[in-house]
């Protein structure tokens, strides 16, 4: 909690906004006030119009009618660029990164450093940028093509990119959906320090751990309209996610012990891959869910993608009910009934130009829908209809494309694709990337029917809160390597955490405790 | 800043009625490009609109159109094939080698010329789906090896059907006795058609829209992109062997080295039928229409006698405005 | 899987004759080639055949002839799309001691030591006049030309028209159209002008690709009446006019061309000295003389 | 299942000496391709390494070497170009029009044809950027215009330079003296490393990957997009005039219909040496291998006598191999 809240006169103020959309009023009559120097935190479930609100004042939609002020004087942002000579710098919930270009290239996109008119200065943009990423002490190499970041650390590009227009107001769409706990601090140390007496952030999150930690006041939105906005000291969680959801949400217990009377559904033996993991062994039993734990980088994406032969693997085997299996592309380890929803949803899950029919039945078509060759929409209708109903999925039609919905939304359709292909084994990566409270919790009741049916789950996290709830075993990775295998009674913040951070590479007496010989 | 602004929900393919009625509303409008520019030759030349001249313009459509439809399905796919065109001269040399120097039978020989289109396809399937050559390189790679073959089978002289009676009738005849409504365009409607449902209905058709719309999360959703796009490939070669066969029964031989240049055309129909060549877009009524534009700019502005140099300067105006007004039309919906 | 080092025709160790036509898939080049190829094995001399694919590539025929030279033949046999274009290179040859042969039409430079070609105005005319006695010196014709740019196609034009202006007032001549040689583009087209000239007397087609696209397009529309008259030859037009569709093409006799390219090569390469120009003959045919011994020596199939 | 690999990482442009060197060695491997096919033509046939060939292979690389640098940014930049064929022609003819027909001095003309291509480039860019007609309707639309206006403005015959005296030495005259070099070539390799340097290293050149890597994020990064995709379509647009004055002073006339199919060729190049017609990724000096890797390959079929037919089938094997063998080496990287 920062404690600056004696600046009370608004920097921000939004009122009676309305926008609509074809077939989707997304805004009504919305209201929002961010006082000089505190942090705005904004909440509401999947589809409630976050995103939206933020694309109006940052010059992306135009308002179809309301009221702009920054600093007492009214504006409408007519383009980005527009917005940010205004001061006014978003993070968006999804990347906005030229995937080509360099992490400085990047940064300063649209403002590189010349010499002339016509050419650049390369030197001098790696120099800025390195001086500003030392600045906001953020570990990114300059040079290194952002296409080849990490989901994190495009994050970070995306934050070092917003904060380089030293804006009086930042607002930060879900920006700590992809970080993990260590991540989440530095972020949160970045924007207290950006936090002055002329400046504010609108700061948007569906977990409300971090809102307690960095908000000063909470404005809750539901269904495009205007809630109420409290003060984070004196509200509770529960408060806030009751007017939130409109309804009451119980949050389940954590489940039972290890199973280690079921058995042994994959096995993963000696695994390696050329660009990161090393010897990583673990097993899945049916019905279990297995947490994956780690920091940023650790390998967890990799361990899945391998998994269902995304990437190559080196060496290592697999066995499935006992029998090796040779896996050599997704398609091999959709037919043997292994899924992997990716981390990523915009690069790997979704067929954004197709609607949300289409892409929950994607999976399953062959298996489900079709008879001689054909596909039967009806069925295929009748299901996605039904995971839309059971997962809350926000969209105006069945035929809505993909793009069009909130980014929570189209997790959502992802999660329903694999649940309706009726895998044996799912490999989830970040299931519940910026979904909300509410649907979080239907989504860990999905994943505990299905573990209760008998199907294992292998759930990459960098949610420690979510690993714990809902893991029957936690696997911990570091740098490549499977460092422990926890019991879910033995599973706590600090052995995984500490587990997680082990060294080997690095620090011999770590690799001492993990009994392994490293270096020469 | 249109880039990002927000687009009119564009549907690609079936399911649900009221989603069906929008989709055909927006190729009505599609259509109403072409009901202008009709109306417009009908007013500016009597000769124009009379039942001969519109079975002219639909034989003239047939070729291209036939080519139009398989690489439909390539560029929905995210794919581009320039090897149609002398493809499909490989394909009627073919067919002038299975009936004429081989002697085959029509209901043998018409059918291995065809499935020899499939083999082209398949080719370049294979090129790009498990070479992971560019499309665009491995059928230019293709374009240019068909060209050569063609003159090498044939020997560089065109191969007459004489020998094979009834050939030109798949082209020429007139299957509705009585009226002069020639084959080729039945040929080109019933493919149409069957196409078509293939490219809404079937799984072919469904897995053409995921990959062209996204090949990675295609692949991760369990579907064998590899072998699915070389089917796609190859299904599409089913459609420059028919027009192979249909340009040679018209023309009564297999002339070896036309068909350099029909390619452009075929993807300019494709194109203007609001497919997108970025992929996971686009429909087979689209096609025949954007074909049906080009045969029917051609022939009014040759009926109306406007020289031929400026003929081209006006198509490509009118094109360029036809596109630009159905684009806005559609914004509009 | 291809022809190794050798050239299309012809022995082994005689003279080699590069020649660079101006095309390669037609059905007239092939015939000229089948005449040079004859000739070259005849005479035990080796013969090279290239052309670029269509007479609007005068780049692509610089290069190939650039390509030719480098090769150092005894002799070049050429039949230059722009004549101009390519006098730096009959520059080189001369320079190099290459006899250079123009054939099909005439090069304005003083390089070549020949020119064997066919008179294409000439010829056209010819057309013309046939065309005209068939409609009795009236009525509307129309041209279906192989292409607007190329010497051949400006000249099986222009004849034609000419002749038309200064012979036969009673006949109205319709703008010419280009269909590029292709059969197809070249039926759509005469479909085309059918209709919109319901008076349509007759049609002239400059070349083979043209005339099977206006005869294809003649017999589609199925219009009476309408009296063809093609240039070159081929299966296809021989049988039309066997058959009454067409009433006659002129002809240019290209395996002749073919021959006396290499003779003429061969002549100067032994220092023989040649007449200024060579003419290979042009002839009309029709269904009356297309069985003709000496016409069909002529054509090709 | 490369399609969902990781990929081998590729670096666009520089930065780092690290990655230059690797970026070059990328080349050099790209580059590899091209000295096998040179050593094996070298070897295959007496005629092929002489001083006198390689300045005609280079001779005959530079108009179809110059149009593609100009379309190796438009195609970065995620577009195409399909006019610069016919375009060419059009701006020898308007070279012609100012030269001969105008009387114009050469200081004068030729600035002014250049110029011309880039208005052709200008209005492609407005089309696309403004009209938002997909890059490949719109340059085909431009396609048939340019053909068209260049049979009119030259009335279908050539106009030749014989009374602009010095121009054909533009093409064909020897800068170097004593020195047989045609200045076309020193053109080529002025303009590609200017083109190569802008690409690298201007700001046009930056927003040339960006746009192409990621319009939208681009866009929400407050560049003016359109405004810079109409700046990169007149950019490359003077190279379409480049190549016309190029080739009319090779040929010592504007022949208004040389022109159509050298916008394939062009691509082709482009596509060959790397650059991917999905934007965001490319090189000047992979633009010039590929074109160069085309011209070779040409020269040497020809010289080896090879048989016309087979030129082409053995033209798109190569092809085919080449790239794939590119790629295969690139992954090991
Ligand atoms: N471009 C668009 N076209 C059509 N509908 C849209 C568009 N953008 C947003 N919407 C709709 O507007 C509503 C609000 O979406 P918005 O993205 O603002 O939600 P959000 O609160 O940010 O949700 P999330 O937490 O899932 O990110 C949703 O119903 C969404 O489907
Ligand atoms: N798409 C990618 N392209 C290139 N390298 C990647 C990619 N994804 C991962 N890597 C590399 O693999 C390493 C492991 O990343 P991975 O994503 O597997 O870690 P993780 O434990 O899932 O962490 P997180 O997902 O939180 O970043 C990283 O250091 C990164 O350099
Ligand atoms: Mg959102
Ligand atoms: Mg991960």
């Amino acid at each position: 909690m920062t404690g600056v809240t004696t600046m009370t006169e608004p920097l921000l103020e939004v009122e009676g906004v309305d926008k609509s959309f074809p077939g989707v009023r997304a805004l009504h009559d919305m209201r929002l006030e961010l006082r000089a120097g505190e942090v705005l935190a904004l909440v509401g479930e999947n589809g409630a119009g976050k995103s939206t609100l933020m694309k109006l004042l940052s010059g992306i939609h135009t308002a179809d009618t309301g009221m702009f002020r920054l600093g007492g004087e009214s504006f409408e942002a007519t383009s980005p660029r527009h917005a940010q000579e205004l001061g006014i710098s978003i993070i968006h919930q999804e990347f906005n990164l030229v995937p080509h270009l360099t992490v400085a290239q990047n940064v300063f996109i649209g403002r590189e450093p010349r010499r002339g008119r016509l050419l650049l200065d390369e030197r001098r943009l790696n120099a800025d940028t390195t001086r500003l990423l030392e600045r906001l002490g953020l570990p990114l190499d300059p040079r290194a093509v952002v296409g080849e970041l990490t989901v994190a650390n495009q994050q970070m590009v995306e934050i070092a990119k917003a904060l380089s227009y030293e804006p009086r107001v930042l607002i930060m769409d879900e920006p700590t959906a992809a970080l993990n706990d260590a991540e989440v601090a530095t972020l949160h140390e970045l924007i207290r320090r950006f936090v002055l007496p002329h400046t504010g952030v609108i700061y948007i999150s569906h977990r409300m751990e971090e809102i307690k930690r960095i908000a000063d006041r909470v404005t809750v939105i539901r269904d495009g309209e205007y809630i109420d906005t409290l003060d984070v000291a004196s509200a509770t969680t529960a408060e806030i996610i009751a007017l939130m959801v409109g309804r009451a949400i119980d949050t389940g217990a954590r489940p039972q012990g290890v199973r280690a009377d079921r058995d042994v559904v994959l096995g993963i033996d000696g695994l390696n891959t050329k660009a990161l993991l090393k010897n990583v062994t673990f097993d899945l039993r049916e019905g279990e869910i297995l947490g994956f734990a780690g920091l940023m980088g650790a390998g967890r994406t990799e361990v899945g993608r391998a998994l269902v032969g995304a990437d190559r693997i080196d060496s290592g085997t697999i066995t499935l009910h006992g029998k090796p299996v040779r896996i050599g592309n997704p398609a091999d380890a959709a037919r043997h009934g292994i899924g992997y929803l990716s981390e990523d949803r915009k690069r790997f899950g979704l067929l954004l130009d197709q609607d949300v029919r289409a892409n929950i039945a994607l999976g399953a078509l062959r298996d489900q829908f079709t008879r001689g060759g054909f596909v039967r929409d009806r069925d295929a209708r009748a299901t996605a209809q039904s995971y839309v109903g059971t997962l809350r999925i926000k969209t105006p039609s069945l035929e809505q494309t993909a793009k069009h919905l909130s980014g929570g939304n189209q997790q959502k359709v992802v999660i329903a694709k694999w649940l309706a292909k009726n895998c044996d084994v799912l490999v989830f990566d970040e299931p519940t990337r910026g979904i909300d409270v509410g649907a979080k919790e239907e989504i860990y009741q999905l994943l505990n029917e299905l573990a209760a049916q008998g199907k294992s789950i292998i759930m990459i996290s960098s949610e420690l809160p979510e690993i714990l709830r809902m893991s029957h075993r936690v696997v911990v990775m570091s740098e490549g390597r499977v460092t422990r295998v926890l019991d879910a009674d033995e599973a706590n913040q600090e052995t995984i955490m500490h587990y997680a951070t082990l060294r080997p590479d690095e620090n011999p007496d770590d690799a001492a405790e993990l009994g392994i010989r490293t270096g020469s | 800043m249109a880039a990002v602004k927000t687009q009119a929900p564009e549907r690609a393919q079936g399911g649900g009625i009221a989603g069906a009625l929008k989709g055909s509303l927006q190729q009505l409008l599609a259509f109403a490009s072409l009901i202008v520019i009709a109306a417009f030759f009908s007013f500016a030349s009597p000769y124009f609109f009379s039942y001969g001249n519109f079975t002219a313009i639909l034989f003239s459509t047939v070729v291209i159109g036939t080519l139009a439809i398989g690489t439909t399905f390539v560029i929905i796919a995210g794919g581009i094939d320039l090897s149609i065109g002398t493809g499909m001269a490989l394909c009627a040399v073919m067919s002038g080698v299975f009936l004429v120097k081989l002697g085959l039978p029509l209901w043998l020989g018409v059918p291995a010329a065809v499935l020899f289109g499939g083999l082209i396809g398949l080719v370049n399937g294979i090129n790009v789906a498990l070479l992971k050559i560019p499309p665009f390189i491995a059928t230019l790679a293709m374009m240019l090896v068909a060209e050569g073959l063609a003159l090498v089978l044939s020997d560089s002289t065109p191969i007459y059907f004489t020998e094979a009676p009834g050939y030109t009738e798949i082209s020429t005849g007139n299957l509705i006795p009585g009226v002069n409504f020639p084959n080729a365009v039945l040929v080109l409607l019933v493919v149409a058609l069957i196409a078509g449902v293939l490219l809404r209905k079937s799984v072919l058709g469904r897995y053409t829209y995921s990959i062209g719309s996204n090949e990675e999360a295609t692949a991760l959703s369990g579907i064998d992109v590899r072998r699915w796009k070389i089917a796609i490939y190859a299904f599409a070669g089913l459609f420059i062997g028919l027009a192979g066969v249909l340009i040679s029964a018209r023309l009564g031989s297999a002339q070896p080295a036309t068909g350099m240049g029909y390619e452009l055309q075929a993807i300019a129909a494709v194109v203007i039928g609001g497919t997108s060549l970025s992929g996971g877009k686009g429909s087979i009524v689209g096609t025949l229409i954007g074909a049906l534009i080009i045969s029917v700019l051609n022939n009014g502005l040759q009926i109306m006698s406007i020289p031929q140099e400026w003929q081209n300067v006006i198509l490509g105006c009118v094109i360029l405005v036809a596109v630009y007004t159905d684009r806005i039309r559609k914004k509009e919906l | 899987a291809c022809g190794s080092d050798g050239g299309s025709g012809g022995g082994g160790d005689g003279p080699f004759i590069a020649i660079v036509s101006k095309g390669f898939q037609h059905q007239f080049w092939q015939a000229v080639k089948q005449g040079a190829e004859e000739e070259a094995a005849a005479r035990g001399a080796r013969v090279t055949f290239v052309g670029p694919a269509t007479e609007q590539e005068v780049e692509e025929q610089m290069n190939m002839l650039t390509n030719e030279l480098a090769k150092s033949p005894q002799a070049v046999g050429f039949a230059a799309l722009d004549s101009r274009a390519a006098a730096p290179l009959l520059q080189q040859a001369q320079s190099q001691n290459i006899p250079v042969i123009a054939f099909d039409s005439g090069v304005e430079s003083e390089v070549p030591v020949t020119t064997v070609a066919t008179d294409n105005k000439a010829a056209a005319a010819e057309a013309a006049k046939h065309l005209s006695e068939q409609l009795g010196g009236k009525g509307k014709v129309a041209l279906v030309v192989h292409d607007q740019t190329s010497r051949s196609g400006i000249d099986r034009r222009d004849g034609f028209l000419e002749w038309m202006k200064e012979n036969a007032p009673g006949i109205t001549v319709l703008q010419p159209q280009y269909g590029g040689g292709d059969q197809l583009e070249s039926a759509n087209i005469t479909k085309s002008i059918i209709s919109a000239n319901p008076d349509l007397k007759g049609i002239y087609a400059s070349n083979e690709g043209s005339a099977i696209g206006v005869i294809k397009g003649v017999q589609e529309s199925g219009r009476q009446g309408v009296t063809v008259v093609g240039f070159d030859s081929g299966k296809a037009q021989i049988d039309a006019i066997k058959s009454g569709v067409m009433a006659g093409a002129v002809t240019q006799d290209p395996i002749d061309m073919g021959r006396k390219l290499v003779d003429s090569a061969i002549k100067a390469i032994d220092g023989e000295q040649l007449p200024k120009t060579i003419d290979t003959n042009f002839y009309w045919y029709d269904k009356s003389n297309v069985d003709d011994p000496k016409i069909k020596a002529t054509l090709y199939e």
